[in-house]
């Protein structure tokens, strides 16, 4: 874990409303494993005053990559950074995706920025399944990002492109029609999506790491503002910052 | 070269920069991010006698200059504490105090008590928003008897500095640090969290599971330096002065005011390193207007005394 | 449509945004740049008998997300206002409230008295953030008695509405607003500015002429919203919130915590049309989500009653 | 008096660390008088949560300048706004300075951005007047301004260009070796040079007005935030936003 302030290298839209920004940390870039996340200040002032969360999303060399869309100030600001100007950047932090051996076939599973921590996995992942299957949903074909990704399928709500539907049910098709070789699923999305996934993995007896997301304060374990609740164990809240953001999806309550 | 150093009993603090309860763990989460022993101390979360989960999500809401918690004193316990974490601390090179919540006066106590005789533990700071369960969840910290009152009981069982940190939720702040001075603090810190809450709209909830919870950062910078005044014009014991300081000038502010040291909060979420450097900018600013012992900006306040809180129409 | 007025004794309000007292003048002064007749009403800057000249410069100073003021009441007197005021203000095709300071409780009664023969005058708010010269110039508004006293003794004198404006700067505002319920108030509004002060490093001197002054801005809204939930917690006479309001959301959570109506402070600094606008977008808000009165709004917080501003631990 | 969002038409660093900012407004452009200042909010953000005065520094046709250096945060948005991004401007504000029929030198007299009233001053006056002279004080060359002013006497604290010391010094000198007629001096800059100004027009005994400044939260009289003491009068202050910011110097007292 470092505290840099990077250079930024690159910024894209790379699709409707959806920013890729990219920044130079040889620490971040070459230590990051998948799931991790960089925790961004994106101005000096107090306006935002806290950081903001955003998963590791590619790596190459000493560069880093981030996606996001524009949903507030930290994030509208961060959309406006020029190759040059510099980002205060901290990570890698919190615990990434677990893909042990003996998974043959990844499944992942994006709803909208969710996508985020995937090119970053596939990336790590790539030489040690057999095969990789990716989910992506978006409310519509512009807001679909969908690049350094492997074997895609698409999902819309207005099927503008690919399924017309949630990724969940698009997936549920998919595991009826095909077989898969001892699959993981890896999830990361709105909080009704991780539901509804959750669901399916119990349904489908497959293990689950479900990335999640939440309101945080510092994203390096001190300030116990990021608890999720836990199924069951001798305590009662994990946090997800330093336990999470990614959870077995039988080990956590996901909020309502 | 300016000193910057302190004292409080025999403690020796290397300078007038501290980090606050609640905002650096317990000391050992950080170690990659800061040097701790370039500041004056560290204090670590508030610790009670048994583990604390902690209140259910919904525990932090960000607001302008500032953020709202309700973290619910989740900590680890006196117990875990010692045997995990003290270790660590002991090989720090700063001053290390430990901050004592609890929900009675007696286990105020016993948490004391018990980690008086760690030599690692130089002092204990208390922190008085607590809910009193006898007095059904009513704040000690806005009793002025019952926060006397647990100074009395842990200055009897101890000899090391006890700082009583109050809260700004209270009409006359000074009332409560003329009490706690008399019941024989060495010090007081403050201020704690002014109670605040915030709304989503669209779901119509509260954004904290409690409803209202604490505020912090910037925005209370100007309510913090307001009741560190208030209190330095009522006591002669040394203040510790809290709230919203993210820079060297703010830290001087607070010494102007009549701080003798300062500890810096929800800044160290923002850059883990701002401490060390609001303790270097100090130090700096000092030698640059050759003042040769940071002492000399507490109190140093040029206000002029014909006109004062009370007599002011806002 | 959605119905966006409420009443408070016979006068109907057409919306619940009101502009705030010291922050809209006389009602005159931007008359080029807002139309007043789009709001539910303007309340005058404080009004004492004689006209003041207010405290020394060093009257404002800017804090993160707010600013400090110490005006010192400076207005033109009753009798000034009355004669060269009125006439335009009789023009409005809304809501006039007249905001009464004083040095005494006669000094509050005398103008209260003269004002409640000019129609209008639709009603009063009363500031007791006022030192009581009786007292030694302990403000009114943090004596529960007094602010009492204050209320029953102005409520035989009128027969329009009477608010009390309460200050945030006291341990239990409930306290407050259950005093002056029963009194006989017909509204509380809250809330004041919250006491804080700024000091200037390099001259050493505090930024304002009389050291401590009051904080007001967005960085105080999450206080206020908490003051205005706990006054709504203990009384049933309806609550006008006050507090960093900058946008229609904000106005809506005030309403959601309790809050009937809501006044516009600094904000008509930044920006002289905010009202105008939030007013807008709050009945805009209502009819995207199909709601027909905003009185649905007015305490409709969906809060988890098992937790409660005395149980969480900070 | 209006509040427009106003579109910026031009930006340039005009000397060291000194940037004009234009931008259209008709209304603001073609009612300015000297003196008078327009109050920006440089952001829709809370920080800076108040609008800055600027003094209308030129106007033509439809648009306006104003000249500021970089003080704080407020200054610093501004100096980076771009031509086509806009502004949120309310002016004019305040009482221009008094150029009364009868005077027939109008002696300007700038202390670091005081300048920003005078090329008005001097657009205005120059056909109603016969002689302009102007004092330019600066504390190097590079920070000296001198466009759109007539017969400027330049002085630098350092002496880099023109007199070296105060600009009310060289006004002194100019005085002693020159015949003027009619004079009326018009002061603006630092309060310490005010005051030095104000002492020497009282000993030369030449009516003089003083554009003061000071903090302000709204620029139009209603928060009663900008008082100046008054020398005698029924009041004892007045308000430097809409008495002010410009005031004969026998009827303030300058603070210290
Ligand atoms: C571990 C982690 C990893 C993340 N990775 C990514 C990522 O790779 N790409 C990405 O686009 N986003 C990611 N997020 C979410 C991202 O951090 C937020 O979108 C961002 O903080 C919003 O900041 P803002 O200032 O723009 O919006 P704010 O002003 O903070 O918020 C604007 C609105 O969005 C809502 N909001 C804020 N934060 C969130 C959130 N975390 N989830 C849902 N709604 C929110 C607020 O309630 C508010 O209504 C991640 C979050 C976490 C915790
Ligand atoms: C009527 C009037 C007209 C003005 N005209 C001009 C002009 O034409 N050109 C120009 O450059 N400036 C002018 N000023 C001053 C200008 O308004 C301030 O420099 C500006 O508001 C600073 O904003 P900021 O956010 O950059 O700095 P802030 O962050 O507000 O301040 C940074 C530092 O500068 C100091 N400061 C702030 N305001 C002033 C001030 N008014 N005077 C001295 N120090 C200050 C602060 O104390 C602080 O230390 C005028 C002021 C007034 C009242
Ligand atoms: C998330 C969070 C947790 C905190 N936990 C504690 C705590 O356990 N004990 C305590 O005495 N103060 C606690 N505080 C209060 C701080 O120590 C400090 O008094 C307060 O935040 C004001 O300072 P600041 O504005 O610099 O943050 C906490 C503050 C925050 C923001
Ligand atoms: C400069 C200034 C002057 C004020 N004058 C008065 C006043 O004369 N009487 C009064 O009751 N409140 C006065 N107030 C308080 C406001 O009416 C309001 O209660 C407070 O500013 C909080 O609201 P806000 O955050 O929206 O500004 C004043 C506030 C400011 C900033
Ligand atoms: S965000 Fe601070 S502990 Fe997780
Ligand atoms: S700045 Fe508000 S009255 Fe002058």
């Amino acid at each position: 874990m470092v505290q840099e302030i990077a250079t930024v290298t690159g910024r894209n839209e790379v699709a409707d409303g959806i920013y890729v920004v990219k920044f130079s940390s040889a620490h971040i870039s070459r230590t990051s494993l998948p799931g991790q996340f960089v925790n961004v200040r994106v101005g000096n002032g107090f306006l935002p005053l806290l950081r903001r969360p955003f998963s590791v999303c590619r790596t190459q060399d000493d560069e880093a990559e981030i996606v996001f869309n524009i949903v507030g100030e930290g994030t509208r600001i961060l959309s406006e950074k020029e190759p040059g100007e510099k980002i205060d950047v901290l990570g890698p932090l919190g615990t990434p995706f677990g893909y042990q051996k003996g998974v043959d076939t990844a499944i992942m599973v994006a709803g909208g920025l969710g996508v985020a921590p995937f090119p970053l996995l596939t990336q790590k992942i790539r030489n040690q399944v057999k095969r990789i299957e990716t989910f992506v949903g978006a409310a519509t074909g512009r807001k679909l990002w969908t690049e350094h990704l492997e074997n895609v399928h698409a999902a819309t709500d207005d099927g503008t492109k690919g399924f017309r539907g949630t990724v969940v049910a698009q997936l549920a098709e998919f595991l009826e029609s095909n077989k898969v070789l001892h699959p993981k699923i890896f999830g990361c999305g709105p909080t009704r999506m991780l539901h509804a996934l959750s669901d399916l993995a119990k349904r489908y007896e497959i293990a689950c790491d479900l990335s999640l997301e939440g309101d945080m304060a510092c994203g390096m374990g001190i300030c116990q503002g990021c608890p999720v609740e836990r199924v069951n164990g001798t305590k009662k809240y994990s946090l997800v910052c330093t336990d999470g953001p990614t959870f077995d999806s039988r080990e956590i309550v996901l909020q309502a | 070269m300016t000193k910057t150093s302190f004292k409080l009993r025999d403690v020796e603090f290397k300078n007038r920069v501290l980090v606050a309860s609640g905002t650096f763990g317990y000391g050992d989460e950080l170690k990659d991010l800061v040097d701790v022993n370039m500041l004056g101390g560290m204090i670590t979360k508030s610790l009670s006698w048994k583990p604390r989960d902690g209140n259910p999500p919904g525990r932090i809401a960000e607001t302008t200059g500032g953020m709202l918690n309700s973290i619910g004193l989740a900590n680890i316990g006196v117990h875990h504490f010692v045997k995990d974490k003290l270790p660590y601390l002991k090989t720090l090179n700063t001053v290390v105090i430990v901050n004592i919540a609890a929900s009675s006066i007696d286990e105020y106590c016993d948490v004391l008590s018990l980690l008086d005789q760690e030599a690692a533990v130089d002092g204990f700071e208390i922190n008085v928003s607590c809910p009193n369960v006898k007095e059904g969840g009513l704040s000690f910290g806005t009793d002025c008897d019952a926060t006397a009152e647990i100074t009395s009981r842990l200055r009897r069982l101890t000899e090391k500095p006890l700082i009583i940190k109050l809260t700004p939720n209270v009409t006359h702040v000074s009332e409560f640090a003329k009490a706690v001075a008399r019941a024989g603090a060495d010090a007081v810190s403050l201020i704690n969290t002014v109670i605040g809450m915030a709304v989503d709209i669209k779901t119509r909830k509260p954004r904290l599971s409690t409803v209202t919870g604490g505020l912090s950062g910037p925005a209370i910078k100007p309510i913090a330096l307001a009741k560190v005044y208030e209190a330095a014009q009522s006591v002669d014991i040394p203040i510790i002065g809290i709230g919203g300081i993210a820079s060297a000038e703010d830290a001087l502010e607070f010494l102007l005011v009549g701080a003798s040291a300062v500890q810096i909060g929800t800044m160290n979420y923002v850059d883990p390193s701002a401490s060390v450097k609001i303790a270097q900018g100090m130090a700096e600013f000092a030698a640059r207007n050759n003042v040769g012992d940071l002492a000399e900006f507490v109190g140093a306040l040029d206000a002029n005394v014909e006109f004062s809180v009370l007599q002011s129409w806002l």
